[in-house]
């Protein structure tokens, strides 16, 4: 009985990772948890030069969720690649940037000055909903799409994960784009645009008036989103949106992805990961899956 | 890797003033721990309500392994409203301690400064600094000044004048002095080289122009929203002056960094 | 002090509605309801002939939310005329009637058929994500939404609400093609398509595969799409998505609906849509609006 | 209008069985119009878990103003493990009385059917079947005839038996006849001519091929999931074999035109 899963030839332990953005560059997180037993540690967005982020207040609870609007702030890639990389590299587990940038440009000298760094895939997010130039405007057109991941994947020297918006028509043309662009994996899905109002202050909740939103609430959104992008490509996907529990997990791989990331929950509940991983162990032994691979996509009808 | 959420037993949930509530929580590992002006992350247990709550830690009983929290209910079907209905007996998940402390201040005397919901931290600090001055010989609460500031009703006035000279302020002058800590200040003389304040944003401003024009050294601990608590999510920075070591932004997290900060490293945004 | 609001020409007593299919016909929730009170009530799609619906289950639980793939089952027109009709026409409040179809000529049938009858308003359901052929496949381009909204405001003798979809990209594009077609009111939003999979029998938790998600969790997309619809049109919204407390109405109003539905909400409350009314009178008194108009569209930055 | 979603407090919760809760709850305005057969939608208070979960009124206690509810926690983190941690004292959201009860069937021999939580309903029935039997002065409990089915371990026998002639069946044969309710009745012979039967589908499609079959008057209860509780979303349906008065097409709504029906009337889907 095995957990390996396999990422564009890139073999994970198991395939329990971090949502970008929720786990940090990995540090603060490993007072509570092995970072050596996660599948992968996705870092925060990394782009060119540092980048200040949106004013405060930058998150508002939402029933079972919640919106943020951080705006991407982060030190650089330089500053990531002297202080982050070189303690993620001693950790027994796969390393996975997240990459943002305002510009296609932006997003290529990072993917560059990372070539020759300790990490294996890279996650270029495309689907930030809380920048004002890149970010989501990337992610919600075919063609655009189709194009950055044509130039990324040129100059990558690690495989590209594509990581795309829910905040779209239709989902399965826009996974197809990235596929066509030459993406390794797909990730899906980043947050949703939402927005809350103070009604007693009669304000935006957030400075950026609106965020993303996250967390249990979208959920069904995003399994019926992994669901039908595991009918269209057939590059592997790694599915997320609101997983708390190894059951959330388990759904996911059901509906089609081969890794799942965990994003929001970490924030209440540290140890959420490791928690999941265990479960999902249980749940293979118990249905008799030799490999996580068989239970992709295995949702039937009743 | 061995710290985690925990499950903390309520032994007393008290309302100690309308909305005020006070709650003491047996948990042996944040009580070892816990420093004043840290602070909890508490969780209402509702799956509506995700985020935790950050909450100062009021007193702490290192030998008993409990801590007291007071804590406001801010409206209808919030998650402190939801934290106030647990009973003594019951459970509450309890994350902690989080942040820096406030620092010793050695040798100076010290003015704690506390606007409602900013007096508890003061508390467990000022019976620190009291056992400090002890320690040094000098007479005891007599070195320690508190003033705090409230609307109307108060609260923790006893415990606070057990260890500390308190003064009082009110907004409608019912009690103490009228208006706000800063007028307490100013019309009782009080003095201190180092101050310690917590409270609403307006007031912090206030006392940071207060000890710069005086240049007196001063710490803040802040409020910010919270999702992580730990560092991770970059949702709770507050502008700082100079160019932030972590973020290479002036951006300085209040859940890590923090909540205390040197007054002059705060740049209000 | 007025709670009064108009729609198209038509004046409602106060803001408030019920959200189509959350409420059946009103006769169901009379029990529990003064409709005399309501500012209208929305009745449950409404077909040219009767229509199934989709096989059992039906519904799902979900984080702060519920998938629905009822289908549209209804007892068409013609019963709907005889038999529902007749006591809403008792009632001394607005009847707006829910239009769904397969086709753009099922919905004129409904349309024609209703001319003559105790009708205010007509909302025509383009967002339907649970039927095969009609619903939601009309909703989703912007062409297809002028061109049903022309067809359908032709014929009708009622102002017409177009129902829109959240499940596109760019909600503004297709709020402006149906005022472009003609619409007199707008109403969002529909439910967002997703998904469960029962982990234990993995299979899908709906009969139909995919939902309708509404409820709490989708409260931050409802408001962030009428709060961006109320930048980009000029006819009135009316708002839903979420809504079960009197904040969340207000919240809606201040994003730009100049009234609201309470949908799942009723099923956990019936008496909801009653306290929502109660508490937004008592807001607009606190905060000295002397009517509801003034209070639409009232968010500003802080 | 008068109808309204309301607080009952909660007299007594047992766990009487592994994972089988037994609540009684106060609760006059129901108690005082329930019916056999009815069922109550319950609320869990927590604000991610919105939907009612319907559960079937087991006894009505009319003069004290309450009624009992036993019910199996499917699962963990489930709305039933929720209801489950509240105690005496507490309240929890109810609404009820909901659906249909089960029709009198008077001057007939009555068979009661229950299998696994299908088995609560029949306590009410049974109890008043006998004192329907015992006022036409028949010989009291005689009169009624209740076979319950469990997997293994049992739960309500002592109260079903003080009202009826019980007779068990479990899955392993462990007490009773070993196999189904049918296997049972077929065993002991037992006769009736009016089943009143509620469990899990395939028992229902079983029961009703076999009074079917025997020609005897046959009523299901049956499940469905459920949002509104009260007719107006539609969930609930089940397939009808005639075309239904209020749908104009072949489903009824288990929670207005049920959840007892005809077994005749029930086609499968
Ligand atoms: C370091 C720190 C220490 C604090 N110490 C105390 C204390 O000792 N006693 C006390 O009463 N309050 C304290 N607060 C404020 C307290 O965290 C908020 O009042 C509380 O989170 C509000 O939650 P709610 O459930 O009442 O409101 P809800 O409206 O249900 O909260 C919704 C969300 O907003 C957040 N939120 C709302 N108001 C605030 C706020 N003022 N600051 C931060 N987050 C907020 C909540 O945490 C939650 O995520 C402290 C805040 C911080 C940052
Ligand atoms: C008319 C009727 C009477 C019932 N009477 C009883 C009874 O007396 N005792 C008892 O233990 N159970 C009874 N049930 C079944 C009971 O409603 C479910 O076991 C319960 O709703 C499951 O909720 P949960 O919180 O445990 O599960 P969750 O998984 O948290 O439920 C998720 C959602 O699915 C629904 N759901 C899950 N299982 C069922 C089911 N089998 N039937 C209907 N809805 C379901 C829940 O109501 C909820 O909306 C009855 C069902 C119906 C329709
Ligand atoms: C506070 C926060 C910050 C995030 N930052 C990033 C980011 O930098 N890059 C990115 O691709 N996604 C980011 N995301 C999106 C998450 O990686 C994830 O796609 C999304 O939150 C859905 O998963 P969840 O519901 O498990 O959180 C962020 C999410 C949150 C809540
Ligand atoms: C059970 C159910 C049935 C619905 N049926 C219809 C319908 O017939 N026509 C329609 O336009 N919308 C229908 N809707 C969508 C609602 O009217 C509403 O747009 C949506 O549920 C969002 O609001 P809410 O979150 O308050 O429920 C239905 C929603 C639910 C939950
Ligand atoms: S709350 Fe996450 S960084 Fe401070
Ligand atoms: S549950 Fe709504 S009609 Fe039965």
């Amino acid at each position: 009985m095995s957990l390996c899963v396999n990422l564009a030839g890139v073999e994970l332990k198991n395939p329990v990772m971090t949502a970008s953005g929720t786990f940090g560059s990995g540090a603060e997180y490993s007072e509570f948890v092995d970072l050596g037993r996660l599948g992968a540690v996705v870092t925060k967005g990394v782009a060119n030069v540092p980048w200040e982020g949106n004013p405060t207040p930058r998150i508002a609870e939402t029933a079972s969720g919640m919106l943020n609007a951080i705006g991407l702030q982060n030190p650089g890639v330089e500053v990531f690649c002297k202080r982050d990389l070189p303690m993620l590299a001693q950790q027994d587990t796969r390393v996975i940037v997240n990459v943002c940038g305002r510009t296609t440009e932006d997003y290529l000298e990072v993917v560059e000055r990372l070539a020759d760094e300790a990490v294996d895939l890279l996650e270029i997010n495309i689907s930030c909903p809380n920048v004002k130039a890149g970010g989501i405007a990337f992610g919600q057109d075919p063609k655009g799409v189709e194009r950055i991941t044509a130039r990324i994947k040129e100059k990558a020297r690690q495989p590209i994960i594509m990581k795309l918006s829910p905040n779209v028509t239709d989902i399965t043309e826009i996974a197809k784009a990235a596929e066509a662009g030459g993406a390794d994996v797909l990730s899906l899905i980043n947050t949703l645009t939402g927005m809350q109002i103070d009604v007693e202050k009669q304000c935006f909740a957030l400075a950026n008036r609106t965020g993303g939103l996250s967390g249990p609430a979208i959920k069904p959104i995003a399994v019926r989103m992994v669901y039908q992008t595991a009918q269209a490509v057939r590059i592997p996907i790694i599915g997320m949106g609101g997983i708390s529990s190894w059951e959330d997990a388990v759904e996911f791989l059901l509906a089609g992805a081969t890794a799942v990331s965990v994003g929001t929950a970490n924030f209440y509940d540290p140890g959420a990961t490791i928690k999941i991983l265990e479960g999902i162990a249980t749940y293979q032994e118990r249905h008799g899956f030799a490999s996580i691979a068989e239970m992709v996509g295995k949702v039937t009808c009743r | 890797m061995s710290r985690q959420k925990t499950q903390g037993k309520i032994l007393e949930q008290t309302e100690i003033s309308p909305r005020i509530y006070s709650m003491w929580i047996r948990v042996q590992d944040i009580a070892r721990e816990a420093k004043a002006g840290q602070f909890v992350s508490l969780f209402t247990g509702d799956g509506s309500k995700l985020l935790p709550r950050p909450i100062s830690i009021c007193e702490i009983d290192r030998e008993a392994g409990k801590i007291r929290l007071v804590y406001r209910v801010t409206g209808k079907r919030t998650g402190t409203a939801i934290l106030s209905e647990k009973q003594a007996g019951q459970y509450v998940e309890i994350m902690g301690p989080l942040g820096n402390g406030f620092p010793p201040g050695r040798g100076r005397r010290p003015l704690l400064l506390g606007g409602g919901i900013g007096i508890p931290p003061m508390l467990q600090l000022a019976k620190d600094l009291k056992e400090a001055a002890e320690f040094e010989e000098k007479t005891g609460k007599e070195a320690v000044t508190v003033v705090a500031g409230y609307r109307d009703r108060l609260f923790l006035t006893e415990e606070l004048s057990a260890c500390s000279r308190l003064y009082l302020a009110t907004e409608d002058g019912s009690v103490g002095s009228k208006g706000t800590i800063l007028d307490a200040v100013r019309e009782k003389g009080l003095e201190g080289d180092v101050i310690y304040a917590c409270g609403p944003t307006p007031m912090l401003q206030a006392v940071q122009t207060y000890a710069r024009e005086r240049g007196i050294l001063c710490y803040l601990s802040l409020e910010e929203r919270m999702a992580c608590g730990i560092g991770a999510c970059l949702a709770c920075v507050c502008g700082s002056r100079e160019v932030d070591e972590h973020s290479r932004v002036k951006n300085k997290r209040v859940c890590k960094e923090g909540p205390v900060f040197e007054a002059s490293e705060v740049e209000w945004l």
